[in-house]
């Protein structure tokens, strides 16, 4: 097994293109994400209903080494500065195959 | 003779499932229609009435109507929000003013789609192109709301606006999901043969009703969900969901008569005048100006001004009409 | 004749259907309707039979009938729990004995409403308040379960039970989707006109064979699935579920002969004494009883059960009840 | 006359539909139809497909024409893939080409489908049978893909084939939802009575076409998405993605010829060997030949040889099986 | 960033509304969640068939300072012990914008 | 509270039988996943679109003791290695009821 960080990064729905255009860009080695969380944080309730999007989030898995978080954590800091949202950061083991 | 339209409006069942979600939300049931029906709902009637208007001004052809509909339906839409930001900033701080105005100056489609329903059922003749002026209303008071606060912003606090530039905002509005539906269909329906458009009937007509009932059981659901969030918000915001409708109303119903537009026409651009969006601006809002409360201007539009305009408003407008014109 | 109508039923487009999803389970197939759509499937069915069971009454009016089939169910309702549970009590512990019973007390709404089509099908007329009895036997056996288990909790345990009231429990079942939808739809079909009930027809009655068949094919392959789950289950299991079913279709069908009830009434009131609940009922139980074991109650009703009613039972009974009735 | 019906193609609403999903994608519209929904759109279409043609065979009986098209249908679905195996293992690697070989060797049913949307609106008759052919022709592409993969692969690698062995491929092939569904259905429509099948037509019939314009509204949406991951694939992908539907268009108008197949029954073959598999293809290569680029087998067949197929190739084959036959 | 405790709670879907009004009332200051899980456990298999949402679980993801955690550690534990679901805490970063 | 190891998976849908066989064959005591995770990685980008599941992924969360997880470790890198996908390994602290 090998160290990596893990990010776990819950943001809006309607920013999901931009933060995997941030990951491109940053050349991050992958990422999974899913649709439909819902949720509360500063910017009040994330209920899901509605006929758009917009009142719901989106959950971002991305697991990388160090140099890459050293990377990508400044631009993540500022996409979440600018459309809210949280970052959360650990250690992982990464299982090899 | 306006009671009795008011009545029959209110026994219909279209607007009785509209109840039923309120009911059913009050009597706090688990009573749920998936987002992925919600949302298939929506574009099936967006895809009904755009092949449906399409495929009557095929048949229509052009006429003066046209122009004056889309012009008058243009001009509201961008002075709705002009007049509505600046009453609203009398009591609101600038986010949500600015959001409030776009909500207001733009239109909901399905209390549009409500209205062609409750003028079909008393037989009244509208034109087809009154789906492009809908498609036509959705945008501008977006752009409109965000450039008045981005204006006020600057002067205020020196500029706490998001990154997405106006254009972008604009561009996104443009090319909304519910807009290109129904400015597809509305071309498909000019272009098809009649032979083709017939075929489609039992789809787009002869469900389109159940279909209808069933989406607005959905959105009393909704609208009943999104009534909590208003509570101890003040009589400023009532009378305002409540108010600016009736005057935009008061307004566009002056316009037509000057203009000699039909009942059919006149009571559309009545109804889009006088309905907020609760989709597309939201949504926009929710990007551009994320400081604006979501929890003001979404049951606004979607928990007092829509029940209200498909309840009381499209038979109150019907019947000034019916005072009014000829 | 009854052999007739045996194939007949076996036979309809609808029933065969719900074979497929079963043979599709069986060959290990990868074809799933998406919950989303089960559930506005099940939703669309009670639209309809709660809105064509409302304008049937509006247009028959009130009749002594309504109060002899109500009370019958109500009856029924109560009744079944109680007697099932001290059979089962007999071979199970508390917790399973008590969920079983709940759901054998309760209805199931697709098998009333294959029933329904049944009927069309053989032109049998039935009363529109037949959709009234269902709603009303749905939710008392979820509390006579409950009472039940809670009495003899305190007896033998010392009390076990979970928090929520029972209040709650018996709030949660009214207010149930299902039931709000269905007597909603009701209500709504009672007051409309009927030029607008008329309008929904091909919506309501048009595409609702075919949604009915896409319905059953999902009914199969759940049914399919949960049958897994009985593998060892034993003989008693299996024999509960068909012979109560047997049990009380026989009990009512005695009543309805004492208190002359038409076919087509009896033969729903029949079919829903004999259904067991697979979608209330359980939910209920999974909070409220959450020792009991759900690999055993959905499997039963699910996938005992329901088959059984809708394939044997629905023309078994309708055979007993013309030999009797008339 | 060939003008008119590619013209009449062009402007039908159910081809205007996928036009408008490609151009949805190409500005860049948030437009998009819930998963949950296409899988409902197209378990729907294989449903009414598989009903009508088992009905309409029940009705016409068993004729020697059910054999030459099977025959033709196999022989087709096992000797595609071959030839395209060879043809693409000249420019691209073993992984690819034998995914893409089994994806052209297979069939897409919404092309299938479209094809006979198209008859039905040119009044030309078909065999209920055909449906049967559709349903053999889905899985044998799959078994040879495989198999020359494996053959290959241990000759020139020494073996990096997956763990999944062919026969659990061909497992998962044959038991597919789509298969399962179309072949039951098409078994239901030949055992059930003509009244019941009747009773289904407002469902399998009447909203068909509109049906199938939103699912090829949604198809438009698909393809356009795919289309950009074929951008700097070079020259033989996209004249392959032409010219092999050409090729084998080619083959089965000539074989239909030499067997004197009914035209109508002639098209359908015709577009299945023309077709490509999008789903159950690639669903399968996905899992056994995972180092395959689905960047590439996916686009090819959904992107290009699908819009080329119902948009030009549908009207191109019926042309020439007109002059050529009778 | 910031040292934070980070909750994983996997609770019948059925019990949502009974944990988001204990985060509420314990005026925890954000969360996240799904529903659609699918899972095994003591209370044997949810695998979210069937038309109710009985047999599906919810996914809760909640970040919070360690005083919030000792605030609801106790009333989670007894929420889990009376409806049944799962809950794990470790430590994480909170990338702060 | 009591030490666990946590696993999170993200593997194709369609191999999701497989990787569930594999707990249940190892006595594992627990899982939860769920679908439509999108994603990209080593074999490109799972965008979710289509007909079929085969383009998206499941997420799977194992919360298991040391014990099991050294049960599970080597047929875990075997399938991924197979099947592609990823995972995680970390240690958290599982709250008791
Ligand atoms: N403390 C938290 N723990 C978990 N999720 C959070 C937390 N705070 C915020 N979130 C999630 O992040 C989304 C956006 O946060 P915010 O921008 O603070 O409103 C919320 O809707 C929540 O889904
Ligand atoms: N060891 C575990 N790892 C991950 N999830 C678990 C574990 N145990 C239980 N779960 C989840 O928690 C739900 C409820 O657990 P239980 O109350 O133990 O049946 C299960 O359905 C699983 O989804
Ligand atoms: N570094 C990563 N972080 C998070 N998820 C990943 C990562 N790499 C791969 N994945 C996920 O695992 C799936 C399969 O990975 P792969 O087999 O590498 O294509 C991808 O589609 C992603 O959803
Ligand atoms: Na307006
Ligand atoms: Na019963
Ligand atoms: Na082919």
């Amino acid at each position: 097994m090998q160290a990596y960080k893990k990010l776990e990064i819950v943001i809006n729905t309607l920013e999901v293109r931009r933060l995997v255009s941030l990951l491109n860009e940053h050349e991050i080695g992958g990422y999974t994400y899913w649709k439909g969380a819902r949720g509360r944080g500063d910017r009040g309730l994330q209920d899901g209903e509605g006929l758009t999007e917009a009142f719901s989030n989106a959950y971002f898995l991305v697991g990388c080494t160090e140099p890459e978080f050293e990377r990508i954590r400044e631009p993540i800091r500022a996409l979440l500065a600018d459309a809210g949202g949280v970052c959360m950061v650990s250690d992982v083991q990464w299982l090899v195959h | 003779m306006s009671a009795d339209v008011l009545i029959g409006n209110l026994l219909n069942p279209v607007i009785l499932f509209f109840f039923l979600g309120l009911l059913a939300v009050w009597i706090r049931s688990d009573l749920a229609i998936p987002t992925a029906l919600s949302r298939f709902l929506s574009y099936y009637l967006l895809f009904c009435i755009g092949l449906k208007g399409g495929a009557e001004l095929a048949h229509s052809g052009l006429s003066m109507d046209i122009f004056k509909v889309l012009a008058l339906a243009l001009g509201m839409a961008l002075l709705v929000p002009l007049y509505a930001f600046f009453i609203l900033r009398r009591r609101l701080n600038l986010y949500d003013s600015a959001a409030i105005a776009a909500t207001y100056g733009s239109i909901s489609a399905v209390t549009f789609i409500t209205a062609i329903n409750f003028l079909e059922e008393n037989q009244e003749p509208f034109g087809g192109y009154m789906v492009a002026a809908m498609a036509l209303m959705e945008a501008p008071a977006i752009i409109v709301g965000l450039l008045l606060f981005n204006l006020y912003d600057r002067n205020e606090t020196g500029g706490s606006a998001r990154s997405p530039s106006v254009r972008q905002i604009v561009r996104e509005a443009v090319t909304n999901g519910s807009v290109v539906l129904i400015l597809g269909s509305f071309l498909i329906g000019i272009v098809s043969t009649d032979k083709s458009v017939h075929a489609l009937l039992p789809f787009t007509d002869g469900i389109f009703k159940g279909m209808l009932a069933f989406f607005l059981l959905d959105m009393g659901l909704l609208a009943g969900k999104r009534l909590a969030s208003l509570r101890g918000s003040g009589g400023f915001i009532l009378r305002f969901s409540v108010l600016i409708p009736l005057f935009n109303a008061a307004l566009i119903i002056g316009l037509a008569w000057l203009l000699e537009l039909s009942k059919g026409d006149a009571l559309l651009l009545t109804v889009l005048c006088a309905s907020a969006s609760y989709i597309a601006v939201p949504a926009a809002m929710r990007i551009s100006i994320p400081k604006a409360n979501a929890g003001l201007y979404v049951p606004m539009s979607l928990a007092i001004t829509f029940p209200f305009n498909i309840i009381l408003g499209i038979p109150l407008y019907y019947f000034l009409l019916n005072q009014i014109l000829n």
